[in-house]
C-alpha cells in the first residue's frame, strides 16, 4: 500500500560521469545541510576519496582495496518504482568503482513486504544482517526511529555500520543544528533536502503559479505515516505563508492512485472551482489528474486551469506532464541518494574517511520546462550497466 | 437358508465387501430383488444394511463385487450414476437442502430447462411445477409449500417432501431407508399404499426398516444381514416376527424382551410427590399457556403430530429456549434459568432428538461425552478435569449399561446408534437427575438396543427419578407410559391416565385410538 | 503392533506432524546458514516471533470453538501504542503492562458480547473492531507521542535474558503452559471443545455456548493485549500501523498447526507449532538472503504442503489404528471424507 | 371458493409491502437509502448528476469483485483471493497491451488467468481438501509474489490505448454511463440470472446450504464448488481489466485489502458466510453502501485518521440492520402465512383414515411388549 514516498526517482543525470555534473551537485548543494565534504576536483564522487580519473590515485585506492569483498544489505520499506530507481542508481556506481578499483560487492535486498506501514518487518530483516556480520547496512523503514537506533547501536557494536536513506529522521532529531548526531546511531543519514521540503516546495509552486491567490484541495497519505506527516506539515507552512490561499479541503488517498482518483473526484464535487491539487505523492497527484479529465475540468495551461502537483518523480509522472496533465512534481532525485549511499559507504568503509552525518541531495520541481531533461536522464540511469 | 435363486431377478448384487479404514462393514454380500416386489432389508444396528444401501446409491463405492440391474452390468460411482439407472433413494437422513424451494429440491439434479434448442438453460419452473403439482398434492403439499424454502418446514413436512421427490421420477428401483421414522401413523399409512401402488407399476422398493410389525401385509421378501453378512433371504408370508428376530440378532426374541414382563406389575404404583410443574408456560407462538405436572417414580408420555410443539416444551422446560410467560417449579420452587446448565445442575436432564446432530459430540470420547454434563463430578477445584475419575465414572457407566466398546477413549461417532443414545442416557444419569426428559430416545436404532433403552428409562423410574418421554411412534409411548398427554398445536389438548392399568384390563386398542383421535383433533369417538 | 500402533496414534496427535516438519526444516537452515542456531539469532528469532505466538494461541482457542477473531492484529498494535503511552506519561511499568493488556480485554469483551448477544457473525464483527482498534491507533498516534520513551523497566521484558535465555521467552512458555492446561485439562477447555463440535448439542448437553465463546473471545484479546505490551517492549516506539496484517499470519499458523477451522479440534502446542513453522521459514529465508518477494510465495507452499500433510497423516493414523480394536461399530464410517469437509469450510455463520 | 375471495381481499399495496417486508435485502436498502438521505440533507451536491456518477464509477470494481465474492459465499466458501488476483490479471492485460497485443486479445488473456487460478483455488478445496480460507489465503500469497517478482516492483505504465480509456471509464461512453457500469450491470444481470434461473445457481445453493444433501441428489458437488471460484476468479479478472484501465498503471500492491472490502460488500448484501444465502441485488448495494460511505467521509472532510474507525461502524451498522432485516422477513413471513388463504398449518396435512387394515400391526407389537 505505500509507495511511500520519497521520492523522486528521478533520475537526474548520471552524475558521477562527469564533471559538469559534479559542478552541478557541488553548486546545488544546499547550504544548511551539508553535503558530505566535496573535494572540488572530484568527479561528483563525494564521499570517496578517489580523484578524477588518475591512474595513479585509482592505483592507490586498488591497493587498499585489495580485492576486497564488501557485503551490503539494503533494506527498502517496499518494493516500489522509487527503490527500485535508488538501486539501480547504487549498482551503476558499485558498477563504476569495481572497474576502476577491484572492489567487489555482495548485495542484498531484503525488503519488507507486507507491512510497509509500521516498519516491524524490517527490524527481523535487520537482525539478520547483524547475525550474518554484514560490512554496511542500508535502511528506509517505516519503524519508529527509536526503536531502529536500538537496533543500529546493538548492531554497531558488532561491527555492522548502518546508513539511512530517504528516511525521516528529523522527526528523531529535530534539532540536528545544535545536536546533529543526537538519538542516531547511524554512520550516515543520506535523503534529499530536507524532507518536508517536499510538500514545502509543492506548496510554494502552488502558491507562485497562483499568484497568491486561490483554493486548494489536498489528497493525503494514510494518517499516521511518518512521510505523510511531514509533507502535510511542509505544504501547510508553505499555504500559510500566503493569505489569499486557503486550503478548503483534505481527503485520504492512501498513496495509492484508484483511492487519489476517487478522493480528488470526491472533493471535486464539492469544490469544482479549487485552483489547485496537491497529492502527497505522485500516484494520488496522477489520480487527480484523471479525476479533472473526467469531470471534464481544465488542466493548467501556464495561465489557467487546475495545477496537479505530486512528488516523486516516476516515470508515469514524467510523461503525464509531458501530455500536458499533471502540471508538475517534486523529483526527489532517486538517482543521487542511490549513488551517494555508495560513495558515502565506499568513503568510510574502504577508505576510513569520516562521513558527513547527513548527506543531502538537491530536490527539483519538475514541470513542462524541464520535464525533458529529467526524464531523458532518468531513462539514462534505468539503462545503466550496473547489476547485482 | 441361502438366497433364493432368481434367475428373473431384476437388481442382483453378488459378493459386495466393503471396509471402512480396516473394518469390514459388509463381506460378500449377495442380494437379488425381483421385479415389482417389496424387498425388505432387516437387521440391527450395524449390520451393514445402511451400507448396502449407500453402495447402490453411489454414495460409497464397493471394495469388491458386482451390481446387475436387469442383466446390465452396473458401474455406480457417484450417486448420478445411480438416478442415472433409475436407482432412486430416500435416505434414512434427510437429504434436502434447506435454502432451496420444495421444487428446486424435488428436482434437485435433474432440473428441466427450456430455451432455444442448444441452448436449454433457463430452469422451467413452470413445466416442473405442472409435473409434480398433483403428486405432491395427494402428500398435502400445497403450490405455496412448492414455492417455500424447505428450511422453513418442520421434520415431517421435510420427510414428506422426500418422499415427493422420491416419487417424482418414477423409478425403476426405489430404496427407502427407515422412510417412516418421523412419521405420524396416518402419513405412514399414506406412504404404504404408495408403495404398494409402485409396486403395482412394476417398480421393486428395497425398504430397510426397524420396525418389524410393517412387514407383514407389505413386503414381499425379507432378507436379513447381520454383522456385515447376508444370513438370508425368505419371502414374508413364510415367516414371523419371531423368527426374524432371531435370525437378525442371532437368539431368540423371548431373551430380547422376556424379563420386562415380570416388571410390569412393579409399574403400577402410586406416584409419589410432585418434582415439577409447569403452570401456563407459553413460548411465542409454539406453546400456549403449558401446564403439567410430574411426580417421582412416573413416566410421563408428551404425545402428538409433529410440529404440535413436543420439543418446544422440552427444550423450553430445560431453559434451552426462553419462555415468554409463565412459571416452571422444580420440587415445590419457582425456578427461572436463561440456560440449559442451571436446569442441569438443579436434577433437569435431557436426551435429545436427532443423535447424530444434537445428541453426541461426535468428535469428542464417549468418557467426554458422559462428564459434560456434569464436569465439577469429575474436575478438582472445580476447574481442573481429573482424566482418571472421568475415564473411572465411564467406566462403570459402560459396565452398568452394557454399552458395548473396548475403551471409553474412543471417540463416540464410532459407536452404533444404540449404543451412542446409551451413553447419552448416561451422560444425563451422571448428573444424578430427578426428572430426565427423552426426546424421540429410540429413533433409529435397532430392537435390540431400544429394548435396552427402555429398560433404562424403567429403572431409573424404579429407583426414584421421574421421566418424560417424547415420542412420535403411540406404541411406544403406551408400552413405557403410567400417563400420556398429548399436544397439539403448542397447547395441552387431553390426559389419558392409569395406562398400565389399561394395558393389564387389554385395552390397548381404546388406549391407542384416544392418543390418536386427539392428537390429530379429531372428535373422541 | 503393539508399539507400532503407539507410533502412530502419536504420530496423529494434532501437531505433531508439523512439529517434525518443523525440526526438518530447522535443521535444513542450519546446513545451509551456520548462524541459524546462534544464540543472537535464536534470541531475535524468538523475540519478533513471540508476539505474533501469542496472538496465534488466542485465536486458536476461538477458533477451537467454532468462531474466527480478525480483529486480534490491530488490536495487538493499539496495546502496544497504549502501553507506550502509559509508560510515557510516567506510569510504573507494570501499570503500562495492565494498560496494554486492558485495551486487549476490553476489545475481547466488547466483540465477545456484540458477537454472543446479538448472534451476529462473528468474521464480520471481528473485522469491523479490527477497523476500529487500527483506527484509534492512528488517532492515539497522532495526539500523543508514541516514541521516544525510556522505559527500562518495559524494555526489560523483551531486551533483557534470565538464565541466558531471552526474558520474553519465559515470559511466552509460561502463558503458553497455561494456555494448554486451560485448553485441555479444564472445565473450561472441555466445554469449549464440545461448543466448537457441535455448539448445538453442546447446548442441550448443558454447555453455557454463549458464555464459553464470549469467553474466548476475551482470552483471545487479552492475548492479543499481551502481545502488544511485548511489542511495545521490543520496539520501544509504536508506529501508527502497528499490527496490520497480523491476524491472516495467525490463522495461518494456527491452520498449519492443525487447529481446525470447524472448531472442535486443536491445542495450544499445537498452534504454537504451526506459528513457529511460520516464523522459522521467515527467519530462515532471511538468513539465506531470499528476497521477502519470494516470502509470501514460500509460505503459501508451506500452508498447502502442511496441512495437506497433516490431513494424510491423520488419515493414514486412523487407517492403520482402527485395525487394532474391534471398537468400531462396523458400518459406522468413522470419517466421512465428504461429510467432514463439508463442515471445512473456512468460516461459519 | 373461500379461497379465492380471501387471496382477492390481500390488496395490491398489503402485497407490495410484504413484497418489501420479505425482501433478504432489507436491511442493506434500508441502511443505504438512510446514509444517502443524510447526506443529501447534508450536502446538496451529493444529489448532483454528476456525483451520483461518480460515486457508481468508484463502487464499479468493488461490486464486481463482490459479486463473484457472493457466489462463493453462496456455495460455502470464501476468496481471500480476488484483490491479488485483479492485480496479477490487470498486469497481464497492461503487459499484453505493452506487447502491442489487441485488447481483444489482452481481455481474453486477462480472463484465461482469473479462470486459471480460480480452478486452482477449487482443485486445491476439493481434491486436497483445503480450508476455503487457507487455500485461498495462500493463493493471495502467490499471486501477489509472482507480480512482485514479475514487475520488480515497478509499475507497469504505458500500455494504455485510446479505447482502453473507455474501458477504464476514464472517457464515458454516452452521457456520463461508462463502460464499467454497462460491464457491471450486464454481469450483476447474468449472475442473477444465473444464480436465480439456471441449473447451476440451484446447486450452487444446494451445496452451500447442505453439501451432503446436494451430493446425495446427484449434484456434481466438487464440480460445482470448482465453478464457483472460477466465477470469481473471472469476476476478479474482469475488475482487473477495468482497474487497469481506471488506474492507467499496475503498481503490484494493486489490489492490497480489495478482498476484505468485497467480503464487506457481499455480506452487507446480505450474504450469509454460512453459505447458502446471498443476492446479487444485494453484493450490487453492499458496494454502493461503502461507495457511498466513502464518498460522504470525503465530502464531510472526516480526518482521514477517523476513517477506518467510521469504516468500521459502517460495517457493524450494516450486519446489525441486516439482523433486523431478518427478524423483519420472518415477522412478516408468518403475518403472510396468518393472513393467506392457503393451509400453512399443514406441517401436518390431513390425510384421512388410514388405510392400511390394522389387524396386520398387532401380533409384532405384543411380541415386543
Amino acid at each position: 500500500m505505500i509507495r511511500v514516498a520519497a521520492g523522486g526517482m528521478s533520475g537526474r543525470r548520471r552524475a558521477g560521469r562527469s564533471l559538469i555534473g559534479a559542478a552541478l551537485v557541488a553548486s546545488l548543494a544546499l547550504t544548511g545541510c551539508t553535503t558530505v565534504d566535496q573535494p572540488e576536483e572530484s568527479d561528483g564522487a563525494s564521499g570517496g576519496g578517489p580523484g578524477v580519473s588518475d591512474p595513479a590515485t585509482d592505483e592507490a585506492i586498488r591497493a587498499i582495496v585489495d580485492g576486497r569483498t564488501i557485503k551490503v544489505g539494503f533494506s527498502p520499506p517496499i518494493l516500489s518504482e522509487f527503490y527500485t530507481q535508488v538501486e539501480k542508481a547504487a549498482f551503476n556506481k558499485m558498477k563504476e568503482y569495481e572497474d576502476r578499483y577491484g572492489v567487489k560487492w555482495q548485495w542484498e535486498r531484503q525488503g519488507a513486504l507486507n507491512d510497509a506501514h509500521s516498519g516491524t518487518e524490517t527490524v527481523g530483516i535487520v537482525e539478520g544482517y547483524i547475525s550474518r556480520a554484514f560490512d554496511a547496512v542500508f535502511v528506509c523503514s517505516a519503524a519508529p526511529a527509536e526503536t531502529m537506533q536500538q537496533l543500529y547501536a546493538k548492531g554497531s557494536a558488532e561491527g555492522v555500520d548502518f546508513y539511512q536513506f530517504n528516511s525521516t529522521e528529523e522527526l528523531a532529531n529535530p534539532s540536528q543544528a545544535e545536536d546533529p548526531t543526537g538519538g542516531l546511531n547511524t554512520v550516515s543519514n543520506i535523503g534529499y533536502d530536507d524532507r518536508w521540503q517536499s510538500g514545502y516546495i509543492s506548496g510554494q509552486y502552488i502558491a507562485e503559479k497562483l499568484e497568491g491567490e486561490g483554493e486548494v484541495l489536498q489528497i493525503m497519505g494514510p494518517s499516521g505515516s511518518d512521510w505523510t506527516k511531514l509533507r502535510q506539515q511542509g505544504f501547510e507552512k508553505a499555504i500559510s505563508e500566503y493569505p489569499g490561499i486557503e486550503i478548503v479541503g483534505q481527503a485520504d488517498g492512501g498513496y495509492v492512485r484508484d483511492k487519489g482518483f476517487t478522493a480528488a473526484q470526491d472533493l471535486l464535487t464539492k469544490f469544482p472551482d479549487v485552483d489547485a491539487i496537491y497529492g502527497e505523492n505522485e500516484d494520488m497527484a496522477l489520480g487527480a489528474s484523471q479525476a479533472i479529465d473526467a469531470a471534464g475540468l481544465k488542466h493548467w495551461d501556464g495561465n489557467e486551469g487546475i495545477i496537479t502537483i505530486g512528488a516523486d518523480g516516476l516515470v508515469s509522472g514524467m510523461e503525464s506532464i509531458k501530455a500536458g496533465k499533471l502540471t508538475a512534481t517534486v523529483d526527489v532525485n532517486s538517482t543521487a541518494i542511490g549513488e551517494q549511499m555508495i560513495e558515502t559507504l565506499f568513503a568510510h568503509e574502504v577508505l576510513g574517511m569520516t562521513v558527513n552525518q547527513f548527506v543531502r541531495v538537491p530536490t527539483d520541481v519538475v514541470d513542462k520546462e524541464n520535464v525533458d531533461w529529467h526524464l531523458a536522464s532518468l531513462k539514462a540511469n534505468l539503462a545503466g550497466p550496473g547489476k547485482y | 437358508m441361502a438366497v433364493p435363486d432368481a434367475p428373473d431377478a431384476m437388481l442382483v448384487v453378488e459378493g459386495v465387501t466393503k471396509r471402512y479404514q480396516g473394518v469390514t462393514a459388509l463381506l460378500d454380500v449377495d442380494l437379488s430383488v425381483r421385479p415389482s416386489e417389496i424387498h425388505a432389508l432387516l437387521g440391527g444396528n450395524g449390520a451393514g444394511k445402511s451400507t448396502l444401501i449407500n453402495v447402490l446409491a453411489g454414495v460409497t463405492a464397493p471394495d469388491e463385487g458386482t451390481i446387475t440391474l436387469d442383466g446390465e452390468r452396473l458401474e455406480i460411482r457417484k450417486p448420478s450414476d445411480a438416478l442415472a439407472h433409475g436407482i432412486t433413494t430416500v435416505h434414512q437422513e434427510l437429504s434436502l437442502v434447506p435454502a432451496l424451494t420444495t421444487l428446486d429440491n424435488i428436482f434437485l439434479g435433474r432440473e428441466m430447462r427450456s430455451g432455444p434448442p442448444g441452448l436449454k438453460v433457463k430452469l422451467d419452473r413452470k413445466t416442473m411445477t405442472k409435473r409434480v403439482e398433483s403428486l405432491a398434492a395427494e402428500f398435502g403439499l400445497s403450490r405455496i409449500d412448492l414455492q417455500l424454502p424447505v428450511g422453513e418446514f418442520g421434520a415431517l413436512k421435510k420427510r414428506v417432501v422426500e418422499i415427493v421427490k422420491a416419487l417424482a421420477f418414477e423409478p425403476r428401483l426405489l430404496i427407502l431407508d427407515e422412510p417412516t421414522s418421523g412419521l405420524e401413523d396416518d402419513e405412514r399409512h399414506r406412504l404404504f399404499e404408495y408403495m404398494r401402488a409402485l409396486r403395482d407399476r412394476d417398480v421393486s422398493l428395497i425398504w430397510v426398516t426397524h420396525h418389524l410389525d410393517e412387514l407383514f401385509g407389505l413386503a414381499d421378501t425379507a432378507t436379513v444381514f447381520r454383522d456385515g453378512q447376508t444370513v438370508g433371504s425368505v419371502p414374508v408370508s413364510d415367516t414371523s416376527t419371531d423368527d426374524l428376530v432371531q435370525r437378525m440378532f442371532g437368539i431368540a426374541a423371548s431373551e430380547l424382551s422376556g424379563t420386562r414382563e415380570d416388571a410390569a406389575p412393579e409399574r403400577v404404583t402410586e406416584p409419589g410427590a410432585e418434582v415439577l410443574r409447569l403452570s401456563d408456560v407459553s413460548q411465542g407462538t409454539v406453546l400456549r399457556e403449558v401446564s403439567l405436572s410430574v411426580h417421582r417414580g412416573e413416566i410421563l408420555g408428551i404425545a402428538g403430530l409433529a410440529g404440535a410443539g413436543r420439543t418446544e416444551l422440552a427444550r423450553a422446560i430445560m431453559g434451552v429456549d426462553k419462555i415468554s410467560s409463565g412459571s416452571v417449579h422444580l420440587h415445590g420452587k419457582r425456578v427461572q434459568v436463561r440456560h440449559s446448565s442451571g436446569m442441569y445442575r438443579r436434577g433437569l436432564a435431557m436426551v435429545p432428538e436427532d443423535r447424530k446432530h444434537l445428541g453426541i459430540l461426535g468428535d469428542l470420547s464417549i468418557a467426554e461425552n458422559i462428564s459434560i454434563s456434569n464436569l465439577r463430578r469429575v474436575s478438582r477445584f472445580g476447574f481442573v478435569v481429573n482424566k482418571g475419575s472421568e475415564a473411572a465414572r465411564a467406566e462403570e457407566y459402560r459396565k452398568s449399561m452394557s454399552i458395548r466398546t473396548p475403551d471409553v477413549h474412543a471417540k463416540i461417532r464410532n459407536l452404533s446408534g444404540g449404543n451412542q443414545q446409551k451413553v447419552i442416557v448416561a451422560r444425563c444419569l451422571n448428573t444424578d437427575p430427578s426428572v430426565l426428559i427423552f426426546d424421540e430416545p429410540t429413533q433409529g436404532i435397532d430392537v435390540s438396543a431400544k429394548v435396552e433403552v427402555h429398560n433404562l428409562i424403567r429403572d431409573f423410574v424404579a429407583a426414584g427419578g421421574a421421566a418424560i418421554v417424547i415420542a412420535s411412534e403411540v406404541a411406544e409411548l403406551i408400552e413405557l407410559s403410567h400417563r400420556v398427554l398429548v399436544m397439539k398445536k403448542g397447547r395441552l389438548v387431553g390426559e389419558i391416565t392409569g395406562i398400565p392399568e389399561a394395558l393389564a384390563d387389554n385395552r390397548y386398542d381404546e388406549v391407542e385410538h384416544r392418543i390418536v383421535s386427539l392428537a390429530a383433533g379429531r372428535s373422541v369417538a | 503392533m503393539r508399539s507400532g500402533s503407539r507410533l502412530m496414534r502419536i504420530l496423529g496427535t494434532t501437531g505433531v506432524p508439523i512439529a517434525i516438519a518443523l525440526v526438518i526444516v530447522i535443521l535444513v537452515f542450519q546446513v545451509l546458514s551456520p548462524v541459524f542456531l546462534r544464540p543472537s539469532a535464536v534470541s531475535n528469532y524468538l523475540n519478533n516471533g513471540i508476539p505474533i505466538l501469542l496472538i496465534t494461541v488466542g485465536v486458536a482457542f476461538v477458533i477451537v470453538g467454532g468462531g474466527i477473531d480478525l480483529s486480534i492484529g490491530t488490536v495487538a498494535g493499539l496495546s502496544a501504542g497504549m502501553t507506550i503511552w502509559a509508560v510515557g506519561a510516567g506510569m510504573p511499568t507494570p501499570v503500562g503492562v495492565l494498560v496494554g493488556v486492558a485495551t486487549g480485554l476490553v476489545f475481547g469483551v466488547v466483540n465477545g458480547f456484540v458477537i454472543t448477544q446479538f448472534g451476529i457473525n462473528d468474521f464480520i464483527v471481528t473485522l469491523a473492531t479490527l477497523n476500529v482498534a487500527g483506527g484509534l491507533l492512528i488517532v492515539l498516534s497522532e495526539n500523543v507521542s508514541l516514541r521516544g520513551v525510556n522505559a527500562p523497566g518495559l524494555a526489560s521484558l523483551t531486551q533483557g535474558s534470565t538464565l541466558g535465555i531471552p526474558t520474553s521467552f519465559w515470559i511466552a512458555v509460561v502463558i503458553f503452559v497455561v494456555m494448554q492446561f486451560l485448553l485441555m485439562r479444564t472445565v473450561f477447555g472441555r466445554r469449549l471443545f464440545a461448543t466448537g463440535v457441535s455448539s448445538e448439542a453442546a447446548t442441550l448437553a448443558g454447555v453455557e455456548v454463549r458464555r464459553v465463546r464470549f469467553n474466548t473471545f476475551v482470552i483471545s484479546g487479552v492475548l492479543a493485549g499481551a502481545a502488544g505490551v511485548l511489542l511495545a517492549s521490543r520496539l520501544g516506539a509504536v508506529q501508527a500501523f502497528l499490527g496490520m496484517g497480523y491476524e491472516f499470519t495467525a490463522i495461518a499458523g494456527a491452520v498449519l498447526g492443525g487447529v481446525s477451522l470447524a472448531g472442535g479440534r486443536g491445542s495450544v502446542w499445537a498452534a504454537v507449532v504451526g506459528g513457529l513453522m511460520l516464523a522459522t521459514l521467515q527467519q530462515g529465508l532471511r538468513l539465506n538472503g531470499v528476497d521477502p518477494v519470494y516470502f509470501s510465495i514460500v509460505t503459501g507452499l508451506a500452508i498447502v504442503t502442511g496441512v495437506v500433510f497433516d490431513r494424510q497423516a491423520q488419515r493414514l493414523v486412523l487407517r492403520r489404528n482402527v485395525g487394532g480394536g474391534p471398537a468400531q461399530a462396523v458400518g459406522a464410517h468413522p470419517v466421512a471424507p465428504e461429510a467432514s469437509h463439508a463442515r471445512e469450510t473456512g468460516v461459519k455463520s | 371458493m373461500s379461497t379465492d375471495q380471501s387471496k382477492a381481499r390481500v390488496s395490491v399495496l398489503e402485497r407490495a409491502g410484504y413484497r418489501l417486508l420479505l425482501d433478504p435485502t432489507l436491511g442493506v436498502q434500508a441502511m443505504l437509502v438512510t446514509i444517502c438521505v443524510v447526506a443529501a440533507f447534508s450536502f446538496p451536491v451529493f444529489l448532483t448528476e454528476v456525483n451520483l456518477y461518480n460515486v457508481v464509477g468508484s463502487s464499479i470494481i468493488v461490486m464486481l469483485l463482490a459479486l463473484g465474492m457472493t457466489v462463493v459465499l453462496i456455495a460455502r466458501g470464501i476468496d481471500l483471493s480476488v484483490g491479488a488476483v485483479m492485480a496479477l490479471c490487470a498486469a497481464v492485460t497492461a503487459e499484453a497491451l505493452l506487447n502491442g497485443y489487441p485488447l481483444t486479445l489482452a481481455a481474453p488473456m486477462a480472463l484465461a488467468t482469473g479462470a486459471a487460478v480460480g480452478i486452482a483455488n477449487g482443485l486445491l478445496i476439493t481434491k486436497l481438501g483445503l480450508p476455503d480460507f487457507i487455500a485461498t489465503l495462500a493463493m493471495l500469497g502467490f499471486a501477489s509474489g509472482i507480480l512482485y517478482i514479475w514487475t520488480g516492483g515497478v509499475p507497469i505504465i504505458g500500455y494504455m490505448v485510446p479505447e482502453f480509456y473507455y474501458v477504464g471509464g476514464l472517457t464515458p461512453l454516452v452521457g456520463s454511463v461508462t463502460v464499467p457500469m454497462l460491464i457491471a450491470l450486464v454481469l450483476a444481470l447474468v449472475l442473477g440470472g444465473l444464480l436465480g434461473w439456471s441449473r447451476l445457481g440451484t446447486h450452487l445453493f444446494a451445496v452451500g446450504s447442505s453439501e451432503h444433501s446436494a451430493r446425495q441428489s446427484g449434484v456434481a458437488v466438487h464440480r460445482v464448488r470448482i465453478l464457483a471460484y472460477v466465477i470469481s476468479g473471472l469476476m476478479a479478472a474482469v475488475a482487473g481489466i477495468v482497474i487497469a484501465g481506471r488506474n492507467t498503471n499496475v503498481p503490484a500492491d494493486l489490489g492490497t485489502g480489495y478482498e476484505i472490502q468485497a467480503i464487506a460488500a457481499a455480506v452487507i448484501g446480505g450474504a450469509s458466510l454460512g453459505g447458502g444465502r446471498g443476492r446479487i441485488l444485494g453484493a450490487v448495494l453492499g458496494a454502493l453502501t461503502l461507495a457511498v460511505s466513502i464518498n460522504l467521509i470525503n465530502l464531510l472532510g472526516v480526518p482521514s485518521s477517523y476513517q477506518k474507525i467510521v469504516i468500521g461502524a459502517i460495517l457493524l451498522l450494516a450486519v446489525v440492520a441486516n439482523r433486523l432485516s431478518e427478524i423483519v422477513n420472518a415477522w412478516a413471513r408468518r403475518r403472510r402465512l396468518a393472513r393467506a388463504p392457503v393451509d400453512h398449518e399443514a406441517d401436518a396435512p390431513d390425510l384421512g383414515p388410514p388405510t392400511v387394515p390394522a389387524e396386520s400391526l398387532k401380533p409384532t407389537r405384543k411380541a415386543l411388549r
